[in-house]
């Protein structure tokens, strides 16, 4: 066990399968020689070799279509898209080709490409380097979807992500990557050596996909989140000293439904919180499987806390960011309900 | 306003009630074209992608410094895959006309292209065709009746249904899986060439576009990765004039040749007659050479005609010259290659003939044994729970609920 | 009045709109000598030249981006990507321009774009030539959604869009084109001419965004639904005898809640039906709001009838599309819950 | 693996403890270019896209055909504009390392590529900038205490605080918003271009791409849709050498020149030094009179170099030679400019340092007037209600809703 943050634990996961499998490559703008923007894939060209972890030109579109070509050729790309705002050129080669080559060939190619890129808001990018939209992939037949909310989850999922024959897009909370963030930028900043999920094991190991993480039981209503809201939305509930089951989903696709039904049975009360806008989001499908599955059980409207149905305006960053306080409105809500 | 326009719109040669005017396509004469070296520098061999390699002549000829020498055999090999996809299309119209297969694409006039280029290459190098590449599957010997089983969506379907037909894939000949959105594989071929390269293996990536979708941003994808990793693929550009209604100035060909494009980012690019059986053949086999050899990627445009409609939906007598095809100044490929052959004493009208006579009754008869495997209609028919396989490795439990949900629905 | 297919009020709306305003351009694969594959926009530039209605590359990125820069200049253009299966080269400059184009300037600069695109199955297209992407483009601020299940309300729409100072994704539901379809493919099609939606008016007139259109008024349980769906389950309802309330969106942004809400507060049971697949579909934002809003007004489960999470399969296609037999299962449950 | 490798990758000329080798720069000589008459057909003039149009000498004196002959006063104000950039560029750099600003990008040693070409065009021209082109909106008269308005996303923000840092728009002077997503404005200005001509208007559009960002779809997009319709547009790659840490060869650089992706679209590209003031300004000129004339779209690679960090989160010590910027053989635009004003009897180290002053004093004036309208922490503020206004023109249903809630969240 070493005290590790999520760039760091990242970082391991990388080595580690770099070190392990010779079919896995790295790609990706800015990552080889100087080791990415946020320093995830630091010291790993020059232990692995430029052949291994490559830098490459500004294509997205250009970088998912060559590592699918790659990945077919018998490699394990793990591409980086710099920030989750610029994967849409990448877009089509995601939608229409990375997720359906398995289908479209009825097994006989598939493309294990992990892509790995930083989501959210939180760190004053205004709204080009904020944006959130795992929400769109989810709906995309084919595609896992994944988001960790701590070190050691991160890293055992990129493993994990990593090894998987099917595509994964990996969102990596870029709040997160430093320490755990409870949604007030105010107080001083909490380091990952201070939190338990900030140990992390220096070797091979994985976590699952498809398996939630209960992060704190309770009894009174369950938050059903992910990403860096799982912190907010414990914080939230604590300073408003509601016993809440909080429930981080890690992987949206595959969703661990039973988990979530498992606790909105016993709760009967239901928040579902995310960062990202809340039109369509991926809230709004929890959301209606909680409806559909838990429907007699639930005492309460589910309510959602989300960010607001606009670009993420870079001087309203935390008016916009949903935080404890949007977070405790719906908690009451749900617990009140009028 | 359209007075005042300054607007410049792409000048089209012909349209219905106008007569076929080619004059716009430069040609060089057969055997004109000097051959550089295979490791000749881009920049050192501008020329040839504005000029045209020809093999070829109106004699019948095979003349100049790109003339392949082929043995007779092969070119007799080349002869019967291109008669084969032409029998094969010709058929598979009739067919769908008939409501027996739900839509097909010809690729009438341009056999030469995946015929000669599918024959220049190993049958390791891996290939990502195109819809109208027909020939290259005919090349790698994939059965006619798993093409047609294919078309029919059957229970012999390699893509268990899921496909629009002519969208055909085989790992183990290696051709990968056809896509329906246009020009997404060109870059796939560049990334899955620099695969090979990394692992230090000596296999060649080859993959085609129309020049309609080399409009496409994929198409620069491919340019410039395979430029800048000097990846060990061939990158072609098949110009049959036409994308469904448009013409090819609509894609830049008015202002430049497509195979121009490869210089622009410093790559070699050749312009070459895609009629040309034996031009064709050695243009692919000397790109094969310069990728193989670490001399890196080549642009290759094929300039030929689209000789049919578009697809089985399409009727381009709504948009270009009827007589269109019969004045294309390049020809036919399979009459070329014949008359070739025959100047050469290698064929005949008799074996010709013969040949006519023996693939279509191949078939005729692949035809009924893919029939067998089932229809739109009748016989055997996949089974719907196969349609939630395949989403992932692993099916996730929504799905196998969906499964479950179709089941009961169809019960 | 006059008897129009879909095709023909499309072809309506931006003839009219052509010769109504000179700043309005089309443009598009095959739209201009052609007149589209689909015939849209036949005759309309032999009618008003060249320059008015442009052939374009294919290029679905470059359209949307040439379009983009027109609009800034003045030009209301109406783009037509060929299949909406092929809008997604176009998507980063939908979703990070042309969406954000008046936020990021203040208003100083906006793109009166209209991006007309066909969708959905039923013709035998296979996985490439059916999909139903609307529910991801809902998910973006500042594009507006709409979806016509008829030929009047085609022609207003379009008007309406053309006209509008935001930018709008315009889905086409191509199985309606010909004729309304009840969801079964071995009937005898029905054209629209039998049909009251096929009387259009020949002149200029439009139809609101933001206003659904109640089809069918009824007390038994409200069915909230758009495009070729509309008609499915008005099939599905009245075959079952059920006395349904059928709520033909229109536009799904700016969506209509009032309309949603006052039927389902008086039915107190709701289905939501569309084509496209399930997860993270635009359903779930519907179910979403409706139980946030009429949550204690519900007597049973609010279900959804959506195609499979599976891209669309050629030999599958009726097995794959949500036909009377899927609305009327999910009839079923909300009207007599387990 | 590696071992085995033959993937080609670019070669970077000097990483940090290496010596700086410009030698893969090729120059030409000041004044051996060739100028040809502006309606020279592209492919008539290929050379111009390799070569390198050069006006300043090493001796300051300004030769050749391209030489514009402007007036010491235009010069004159060439140089007060880039140093003004310069010097505004200085202080919010500083100011950010203060933490008063969030973010910051400098255009150290690029600064005649937005002066001269600012000053080339037109006011009626629209401007497409990139966002390391603040030269382009000093040149058109934007306040600096608009600009720094921004940088603070204060009550005089032109963006209402929606934007980061130097992503400035001017509707009123034809500068067009300025997206973070790179490439995405380069097929627009095409766009624009092709509705001028589609109104009849001989308004010319510009805009700006870095060589890094060419890789990117939309300027495959641009040139295409520039070439197919013969825009008015003139397209602007700026060759800084770097993005971020990715030397230019990752974007195709190292087999050719950018300006030779023109001639490949069958376009005009020209190649300039882009610390030559004059040469920058002569091309433009000419680009820009090509296309006001019809001649369609040109190309131009500006040859410079990236003085200072990418912004202020970039530390470029980590991946090139720290004295990388000193060996740039293209020398500093300001300099050289200086240097002829001074060689033709029309500036002094005298009225440098004057003007130095002035200009110095009118940022810190600037910057005190720009604080008033409030900063990150104090003083007025943006009304937070705004932030739910312009997502469209009149505010959703849902969007009223948000903003009430946000209200009562604050409240
Ligand atoms: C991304 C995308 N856009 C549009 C289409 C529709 N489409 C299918 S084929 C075609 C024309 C392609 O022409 P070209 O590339 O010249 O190939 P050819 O048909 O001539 O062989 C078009 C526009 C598509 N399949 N994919
Ligand atoms: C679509 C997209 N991908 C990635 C980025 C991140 N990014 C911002 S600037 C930059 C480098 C751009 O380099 P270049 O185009 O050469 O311009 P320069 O900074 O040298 O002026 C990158 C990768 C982005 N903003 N947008
Ligand atoms: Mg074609
Ligand atoms: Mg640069």
């Amino acid at each position: 066990m070493a005290s590790m943050n999520m760039i760091q634990a990242l970082n391991s996961a990388m080595d580690i399968m770099l070190g392990k499998d010779p079919s896995v490559v790295l790609m990706g703008e800015d990552v080889g020689y100087f080791g990415g923007v946020f320093r995830a894939t630091e010291g790993l060209q020059r232990k692995y070799g430029e052949h291994r972890v490559i830098d490459t030109p500004i294509a997205e579109g250009g970088i998912v279509a060559a590592a699918i070509g790659m990945s077919v050729n018998g490699l394990r790309p793990v591409a980086e898209i710099q920030f989750a705002d610029y994967i849409y050129p990448g877009f089509d080669q995601i939608v229409s080709e990375l997720a359906r080559i398995r289908y479209r060939s009825a097994g006989d190619f598939f493309a294990p490409v992990t892509i790995r890129t930083p989501c959210g808001g939180g760190i004053r990018g205004g709204q080009t380097h904020s944006q959130s939209p795992e929400g769109i992939f989810t709906h995309v037949s084919g595609i896992k979807v994944v988001m960790p909310s701590n070190p050691f989850d991160a890293k055992g999922l990129l493993i994990t992500c990593i090894e998987d024959d099917d595509p994964v897009v990996f969102f990596e909370p870029k709040r997160l990557y430093n320490g755990p963030f409870d949604g007030d930028p105010n107080k001083p900043a909490v380091p990952w050596s201070a939190h338990a999920k900030g140990q992390v094991d220096e070797g091979y190991y994985k976590v699952p996909l498809g398996k939630a993480d209960v992060v704190r039981a309770g009894a009174a209503v369950s938050i059903i989140t992910y990403g860096t809201m799982v912190h907010v939305a414990a914080a939230a509930a604590a300073a408003m000293n509601v016993d809440a089951e909080i429930i981080d989903l890690r992987s949206l696709v595959p969703l661990d439904v039973d988990t979530i039904c498992t606790s909105v049975k016993k709760t009967g009360r239901c928040v579902v919180a995310h960062e990202a806008t809340r039109f369509s989001g991926f809230g709004a499908e929890i959301l209606s499987i909680v409806q559909e599955e838990c429907f007699w059980d639930l005492e309460a409207p589910i309510a959602r806390v989300t960010g607001w149905d606009t670009p993420y305006p870079h001087a309203f960053e935390w008016e916009y960011f949903p935080g404890q306080a949007r977070v405790q409105a719906a908690l009451k809500s749900v617990m009140e309900p009028a | 306003m359209s007075n005042k326009s300054r607007l410049h719109l792409p000048h089209v040669p012909a349209r219905p009630g106008e007569t076929p005017d080619f004059s716009y396509v430069q040609q060089s004469p057969a055997g004109a074209v000097p051959r550089p070296e295979v490791n000749t520098r881009a920049r050192d061999m501008l020329s040839l992608s504005t000029d045209l390699v020809r093999v070829l002549n109106d004699d019948g000829q095979a003349v100049g410094p790109w003339h392949p020498h082929l043995d007779a055999a092969d070119l007799q090999v080349g002869l019967r895959h291109m008669l084969l996809t032409r029998l094969f299309d010709d058929r598979m119209q009739r067919i769908q006309r008939a409501g027996k297969i739900s839509f097909y694409m010809r690729s009438l006039g341009e056999e030469a292209v995946s015929v000669a280029q599918g024959m220049a290459l190993r049958p390791s190098d891996m290939l990502f065709p195109g819809y109208r590449n027909q020939g290259l599957q005919v090349v790698r010997g994939i059965p006619l009746v798993d093409l047609m089983s294919q078309l029919l969506s059957n229970t012999n379907d390699m893509c268990k249904g899921r496909q629009l037909p002519v969208m055909y894939h085989s790992r183990a000949n290696n051709i990968f899986s056809i896509s329906g959105n246009l020009a997404t594989q060109f870059p796939q071929a560049v990334g899955w060439a620099m695969a090979a390269a990394i692992k230090g293996e000596d296999n060649v990536a080859a993959t085609w576009i129309g020049e309609g979708s080399s409009a496409e941003a994929d198409f620069h994808h491919g340019l410039l990765f395979a430029s800048v990793y000097q990846a060990p693929v061939i990158l072609n550009v098949v110009n049959n004039q036409w994308a469904i209604s448009t013409f090819q100035g609509y894609a830049g060909g008015e202002q430049r040749s497509f195979a121009a494009r490869g210089p622009g980012y410093g790559m070699a690019g050749i312009r070459v007659d895609g009629n040309d059986f034996l031009a064709v053949y050695a243009v692919t086999q000397w790109a094969a050479e310069r990728a193989r050899t670490g001399g890196g990627p080549t642009l290759i445009e094929l300039v030929t005609y689209r000789g049919a409609a578009h697809s089985t939906s399409d009727d381009p007598a709504r948009y270009r010259a009827k007589d269109d095809a019969e004045h294309w100044p390049l020809g036919d490929p399979i009459l070329r290659l014949k008359a070739h052959l025959i100047k050469i004493g290698e064929w005949s009208e008799e074996r010709h003939q013969a040949l006519n006579a023996e693939l279509e009754a191949l078939v005729a008869s692949s035809w009924k044994e893919a029939v067998a495997f089932g229809t739109m209609t009748e016989g055997p028919r996949l089974d719907a729970d196969t349609m939630f396989e395949d989403v992932f490795k692993e099916m996730p439990r929504h799905l196998q609920r969906q499964q479950a949900a179709l089941r009961q629905e169809r019960s």
